[in-house]
């Protein structure tokens, strides 16, 4: 129900109840109601709580990943290693890299862009506040599917990559783990679609009065481009990963050379995902640090459309450059030559961005913040690894680093580097917004610059051992090839990352939660979202903006004189003490979408359909289990189509019919019509979308 | 309806905001969520259907054993049952043409008539399947065995799906709650429907009627 | 002021220390360094990846030093500075969008051409057959009139001649692998139903470090290789011992005698333990998957046929030493994690006469 | 504001119009705007011919009608050339494809609306068509569909 509002609150309790038991509510599940406690967050759909719920379950898998980093790092820090087994290291970094990618990067992108978008388009919830919530559980729940398979046979352990047919073959590799690497990654991709049509849907459909798409936050900007991508790439994977899942477990014989099956065809569509996937993951850092620089600069973001432009380019070309993961492959001097280029012009549009990113600086009053620091540490990091990048490029010498510690370096210069420290300088930057309150400043500085160093020590010597000959995914290496000295240093400075983590998690839950209260608007900053109450109230915005430009807050405090030179407005304190006060009249109120249960068992009966297809592998009738889990799904897809999105308003516009439109179940947006945009927000969710969800099950 | 003037997406003028002229408050693109939902998840499956269409393709005539399709296929069944499927696209929007109009006796006439077009393909294609197995034609047989059977096998199971929609769509008109206010989950399931329709249309002239390279044998196999 | 001209130094001190360490990183005595090409094919590798290197760091220089200026320079002196907002610049734009084009239509002229000249292959070269397996790679030398022949197999090293190029046509026989002598040639993948193919080339005679560089599977990291390059006679002598056929064991008068009376009898001379190895050989096993030649065809394993001539084995992890080969034949997966070929429970006796056997064919 | 009351008041209208069994239920799904201008189609759809406002273009019935029976005209010569290919070569292929466009077309524009739509959702659905087509013919090109030879280029 969750009709946040000021009118008191008993009232809501005993209308909920009376409604629970009318038609509108589901015949065999009582509507949730509850606004704290467990429940609330396991029902919730609001767009922070779940955004708020993907960062923090994304941090725990970083961690996660991070022990497997530690651990990879120990057993190559000297020659000959012992502390994995040969086996157990393949899982470990094959769990690393489908960790990082599947469960840290893009689930945490993805829960900025979920907490956000909103807020800087100015809306009051995604577009689907269900299918939301859907896409949280399936990725927690993927999550957990993958990471128990340590308990079932051993984890996967054919690489991020999974190359057929050593994953499609049963046999090549010990224990069950490409099954669950198969049906985890199914169902993380489902995840991940349904999550990237609703912030697609949310961004085009439900800006504010005024915010036409070139007035957009660039963080809402590099996230809907990221989420196109998403919605075109997860589908190649998706086929990719069902053929391999024929393969195993139903003895297809699409990637079995002895049948004539081409091992090739899975590389190319791996990396036709895989190569927009990168994308995926880089677009929304790039967004976040472009929300940052200008605040701490206090400048606006230098060629703000070209930024939006070349976003949208590299998000086209990255489709046309796949091939570069696949130099080594054989395919024939046209191909190779024709994607060696492709891949260097894609620099283009990223160069653009870099010099953009230092116009913005250049010429500001720069605070370095740790934002700004992890913000400033993107440029240049990620500078290295787009340079990097450019050198694999060159495909006849890509010959030689492909493959090598080369590579391992340049993708994480690229994605931690690049990646991460935008997430580390957003979650700064935004922290204040979500909780209240103000990270401690100090020991941010500490973690960035142990961060800084430790990844440096760790990555920046892989160049060295790429270029000395030694390959990716080895668990061991020997003496003769005198490597130990480089990997020692990367063992040490993946400790110092480690301890910067944990400088970051004291700052977060031991000193941070003890500190004052911050206002609306800590920073000093540009976009919609600071215009509201430190944390936002569940409604977001009392009355939705109308918005006039790029930036609005900003040039509501702001101005410039005749020299371009910054002048605060007259207002200027009102307007940011009035972020603070921006909530609801009493008595106005707002309906917003009800917590709901199917979700959350939509995504459970998926994640059994996937136990009982890795149980029916060794036992037909196990299958069964599959068709239990579907059917749970089904049968929650359809509690999902009939129950409405939001609890019906009677109760309230009974009370307040007078200020509000007549009651008529059509309308949702109720206050006073200057919020006239927020209804697609509390949008019902008619059978329709109950097939979005169902097709893609 | 003129408050539905589509903003350009990238070049609209704030002016053009309907709200600002107290026109309608309808999306910033004018269509809803959840049709805009519909048509990018659309999107999205073209790239599926592609890429198992692609594997279908590719791997044409280069099964090392038979059966082929040649050898396999009754091109007659299988041309009646791609009709049928056509000919339930018209039926569906039919069905939306008379919730439009109000009329809903008419609008579950034409839905129950394409889910029972859409039960007959299902079924031509159980038989079908059934049929190849007896003529020993399974997934594991050969490469033509396993890419026919996961891509007409998807499809099968998207329009499996669809006839589900359909039947409950016409459960709710029958107790009344599909009214015409909600002509839209009609358009949206129609879209579904018409989408699975394209794409048979597609796998029907790829797979079915474009034949197979000769030769299943070209290609020398150097495992030892 | 001076607080920020630290900041700038313990932002760009790592990286200077970085480059620093990178320069000294390369002079290491490292064996398969891709930076110390030995034939024609690594240094055209080389010749276009080291100048974009350095165009890359002098990019980087640039970026670097831009961000470390603005950093210093335009640091917030006070909090109510009001600097000049700057929403874009046409020309910069312009500038930097097609400055880094031309740079990089520059370098991909090269790159271009390199790619076809590294598709160009000689005509009556050596060509050797490369099959990966699954921990190993088996070298097919094939006939110099006829390519579609074998003439010899060996496997985990090769040897090819100094200053000649080489054909290496690469396939395998399970999963991918990836054939990858550093200081020779860049890697090229070596996939099951697929032929591809690659020219290595040495400049001076020596062992050259390779190993498999496609993760496939548990033992990847002990999938190996060496390279050996000959003076020309060298090589000439070599063909001419792996074309002859395996040495064949002096026929033992008392088989039987070490092993159902172990350690008792008088130590047997070294050629009758081999003669019993021979028997072991045929006996325990190892027969049905390696091939030596007129004893027996497997294909599983590698071809023993020379086996003694090859200074390494089990994918080149182990020198070819007696003590290595008891330490192997013991256990073989305890040695290489995943091996392919099992622990057969050899006694210790079975142990020393097959080595004794395999001392003999060279 | 006037637009809300609107289709406030025009709602229950449109709703009172279609219940046939007695609304027994209350259909309490609120609507968001893309449903309101729809509940607003909806009552000027209530006109005899489905035509005007922006879906004014909508075929009728029988031009639905039409379009099918093109449609399965189509279908039956494709079926024919199928019969017929000996005779016309190389040229089959392609006649065939072209034929299974023009009904992917027809399907497209009319039953799915895409030629009176809004053009967001024809970019949607053309972005994955155009996307979907070139990346997988690069994908035959790289691994020789078109070509006689199978495998790699070496």
């Amino acid at each position: 129900m969750a009709i946040v509002l000021e009118p008191p609150p008993s009232t809501t309790a005993p209308d909920a109840d009376k409604h629970a038991g009318t038609p509108a509510g589901t015949p065999f599940l009582r509507r949730p109601h509850s606004s704290e406690g467990f429940w609330s967050w396991v029902t919730t759909v609001d767009h922070k709580r779940l955004g708020i719920m993907y960062t923090a379950t994304g941090f725990a898998f970083f961690l996660l990943g991070g022990i497997e980093a530690l651990l990879i790092r120990l057993q190559l820090a000297r020659p000959n290693g012992h502390i994995l087994s040969a086996n157990q290291y393949n899982q470990v970094f094959t769990m690393h890299g489908t960790t990082m990618v599947f469960l840290v990067i893009m689930p945490v992108s993805v829960g900025f862009a979920n907490y956000l978008v909103p807020l800087q388009i100015g809306a009051r919830d995604v577009a689907f506040p269900r299918l939301n919530a859907f896409s949280y559980w399936l990725f927690l729940f993927g999550g957990i599917f993958l990471y128990s398979s340590f308990l079932f046979g051993g984890a996967p352990n054919g690489g991020w990559f999974g190359y057929a047919p050593n994953t499609s073959i049963p046999g090549y590799l010990p224990g069950r783990g490409s099954d669950f690497w198969v049906f985890g990654l199914l169902l993380l991709g489902i995840a991940s679609t349904a999550g990237a049509v609703n912030i697609v849907v949310t961004t085009l459909n439900m800006r504010a009065p005024g915010m036409t798409l070139l007035k957009m936050p660039i963080f809402s900007w590099m996230s809907l481009i990221a989420q196109f991508l998403t919605v075109f790439a997860m589908p190649v994977i998706t086929v990719a990963l069902f053929l391999v899942m024929f393969d195993r477990n139903f003895g297809a014989n699409f990637f079995n050379p002895a049948a004539g099956g081409d091992p090739v065809l899975w590389q190319n569509l791996f990396w036709l995902f895989g190569h927009p996937e990168v994308y995926i993951l880089i677009l929304p850092a790039m967004g976040m640090v472009s929300e940052v620089l200008p605040v701490f600069a206090r400048k606006p973001l230098f060629g703000y459309p070209v930024m939006v432009f070349s976003g949208i380019a590299i998000g086209f070309m990255g489709w046309g450059v796949w091939i570069h993961h696949m130099f080594a492959v054989g395919l024939g001097p046209v191909a190779v030559s024709a994607f060696s280029v492709s891949t260097m012009f894609i620099a283009v549009p990223t160069g653009v961005k870099i010099f953009n990113w230092i116009g913005t600086l250049w010429g500001g009053s720069l605070r370095l913040t740790t934002p700004m620091l992890f913000a400033i540490g993107f440029i240049v990091m990620f500078t290295i690894g787009g340079l990097s990048g450019v050198t694999h490029s060159l495909s006849p010498s890509d010959r030689q680093q492909t493959d090598t510690y080369y590579v391992v370096a340049h993708f994480h210069y690229v994605l931690f580097g690049g990646s991460m420290f935008g997430i580390f300088g957003a979650i700064y930057y935004w922290f204040p917004k979500a909780f209240g309150r103000m990270l401690n400043e100090k020991l941010g500085k500490i973690h960035f610059w142990l961060t800084f160093i430790g990844f440096n020590l760790t990555f920046g010597p892989m160049h060295i051992l790429g270029l000395q000959g030694m390959p990716r995914r080895i668990y061991t290496y020997d003496k003769s090839l005198h490597l130990g000295f480089w990997n020692m240093v990367s063992t040490v400075g993946a400790f110092i990352i480690m301890v910067s983590l944990l400088v970051c998690i004291y700052n977060i839950f031991v000193v941070t939660p003890r500190s004052p209260r911050v206002s609306a608007d800590p920073w000093d900053a540009r976009t919609l979202e600071w215009s509201i109450p430190s944390p936002p109230p569940e409604y977001n915005f009392a009355e939705i903006p109308t918005v006039h430009s790029l930036d609005d807050y900003w040039h509501r405090k702001y101005t410039e004189d005749d020299e371009g030179r910054l002048v605060r407005l007259p207002n200027y304190e009102a307007v940011r003490a009035s972020s603070d006060t921006n909530v609801a009249a009493p008595g106005q109120h707002i309906h917003m979408p009800s917590p709901s249960y199917f979700p959350i068992v939509c995504s459970f009966g998926l994640v059994v359909a996937a136990y009982g297809m890795i149980m029916g592998h060794t036992n037909g009738a196990n299958y069964l289990v599959s068709v239990v889990g579907i059917l749970i799904t089904i049968g929650g897809l359809y509690a999902w189509g009939l129950e409405p999105s939001a609890e019906p308003p009677e109760e309230h516009d009974g009370e307040h019919g007078g200020e509000n439109a007549p009651p008529q179940p059509a309308h949702l947006g109720a206050s006073g019509g200057t919020m006239a945009l927020d209804a697609p927000s509390t949008a019902a969710l008619p059978p329709g979308e109950t097939h979005e969800g169902g097709t893609e099950s | 309806m003129a408050t539905t003037t589509t903003p350009e997406v990238l070049d609209e003028s704030p002016g053009e905001n309907p709200a600002e002229h107290g026109m309608s408050p309808v999306t910033n693109t004018g269509v809803s969520n959840e049709k805009l939902a519909m048509w990018s998840f659309l999107g999205s499956e073209c790239l599926l259907f592609g890429a198992l269409i692609s594997t279908y393709f590719l791997y044409r005539g280069r099964s090392l054993t038979g059966p082929t399709p040649k050898n396999i296929y009754d091109i007659p069944y299988t041309s009646i049952s791609s009709f049928v499927l056509l000919m339930s696209s018209l039926t569906m929007v039919l069905a939306l043409a008379a919730i439009q109009r109000g009329d809903h006796r008419r609008l579950r006439l034409w839905l129950t008539a394409t889910a029972l077009l859409g039960t007959v393909f299902i079924g031509g294609q159980v038989y079908e399947f059934t049929s190849f197995i007896h003529e020993g034609l399974t997934m594991r047989t050969n490469l033509f065995g396993s890419s026919f059977f996961v891509l007409t096998g998807f499809h099968g199971v998207h329009v499996t799906l669809g006839i589900m929609m359909l039947l409950s769509l016409v459960l709710m008109s029958a107790r009344g709650r599909l009214p015409q206010s909600k002509v839209q989950v009609v358009e949206i399931i129609g879209l579904y429907w018409h989408f699975v329709d394209v794409v048979w249309i597609v796998i029907f002239t790829v797979v079915y009627l474009i034949p197979s390279p000769v030769a299943h044998s070209t290609r020398p196999l150097q495992i030892r | 002021m001076r607080n920020s001209g630290k900041l700038r130094w313990t932002l760009k001190g790592p990286l200077a220390l970085g480059l620093v360490l990178l320069l000294g990183g390369c002079v290491k005595n490292a064996s398969q360094d891709t930076l110390k090409a030995h034939g024609s094919i690594a240094r055209l590798q080389n010749s276009l990846f080291i100048p974009v290197f350095w165009i890359a760091v002098g990019v980087f220089v640039l970026v670097g030093g831009l961000v470390g200026v603005c950093i210093v320079k335009f640091r917030a002196r006070s909090e109510d500075e009001a600097p000049r907002q700057i929403h874009g610049h046409t020309k910069a734009e312009i500038a930097w969008t097609i400055m880094p084009a031309i740079l990089l239509a520059s370098i991909a002229i090269p790159t271009v051409k390199f790619v076809f000249d590294l598709n160009k292959f000689p005509k009556n070269a050596i060509t050797v057959n490369v099959v990966g397996h699954r921990w190993w790679w088996q070298m097919d030398y094939t006939k110099p009139d006829d390519v579609n022949q074998t003439d010899f197999t060996t496997a985990t090293e090769m040897h090819i001649p100094v200053k000649q190029q080489v054909i290496v046509t690469l396939t395998s026989v399970d999963v991918i692998h990836n054939f990858w002598v550093p200081e020779l040639a860049g890697k090229l993948y070596a996939i099951p139903g697929r032929h591809n193919k690659l020219v290595i080339e040495a400049d001076t005679p020596g062992t050259y470090y390779g190993q498999c560089a496609e993760y496939c599977g548990t033992s990847h990291s002990n999938m190996r290789l060496r390279v050996i390059a000959d003076t020309p006679d060298q090589y000439a002598a070599w063909v001419t011992a792996q074309e002859a056929p395996a040495a064949q064991p002096v026929v033992s008068t008392s088989p039987d005698t070490t092993t159902t009376t172990p350690g008792v009898t008088a130590a047997p001379t070294e050629a009758s333990l081999a003669a019993t190895g021979a028997n072991v050989f045929k006996s325990a096993g190892c027969a049905g998957c390696h091939a030596i030649s007129g004893i027996s065809d497997g294909v599983v394993g590698p071809n023993l046929t020379h086996f003694k001539s090859r200074s390494v084995f089990a994918g080149a992890i182990f020198q070819n030493d007696d003590n290595n080969l008891r330490l192997w034949l013991a256990n073989p997966p305890a040695q290489k994690p995943g091996s392919v070929m099992p622990n057969l429970h050899l006694t210790s006796d079975q142990i020393n006469q097959l080595i004794a056997y395999l001392d003999t064919l060279r | 504001m006037s637009d809300t009351t609107d289709a406030a008041s025009e709602t229950p209208t449109a709703a009172g119009a279609t219940t046939l069994t007695g609304s027994d239920t209350p259909a309490p799904v609120p609507a968001d705007p893309g449903e309101r201008h729809l509940v607003e189609e909806a009552v000027e759809h209530r006109r005899p011919t489905p035509e005007g406002g922006e879906h004014g273009a909508h075929p009728t019935d029988a031009q639905y009608m039409k379009i099918a029976l093109v449609l399965a005209a189509i279908t039956a010569v494709e079926v024919a050339i199928y019969y017929v290919k000996s005779d016309l070569g190389l040229g089959f292929a392609p006649i065939l494809i072209t034929m299974a466009a023009v009904k992917f077309f027809l399907v497209g524009a009319f039953f799915m609306h895409l030629r009176f739509d809004n053009r967001v959702l024809r970019r949607f659905f053309v972005t994955g068509i155009v996307l979907a087509i070139i990346i997988y013919v690069i994908v035959f090109l790289l691994l020789g569909v078109f070509t006689s030879t199978h495998g790699a280029h070496s």
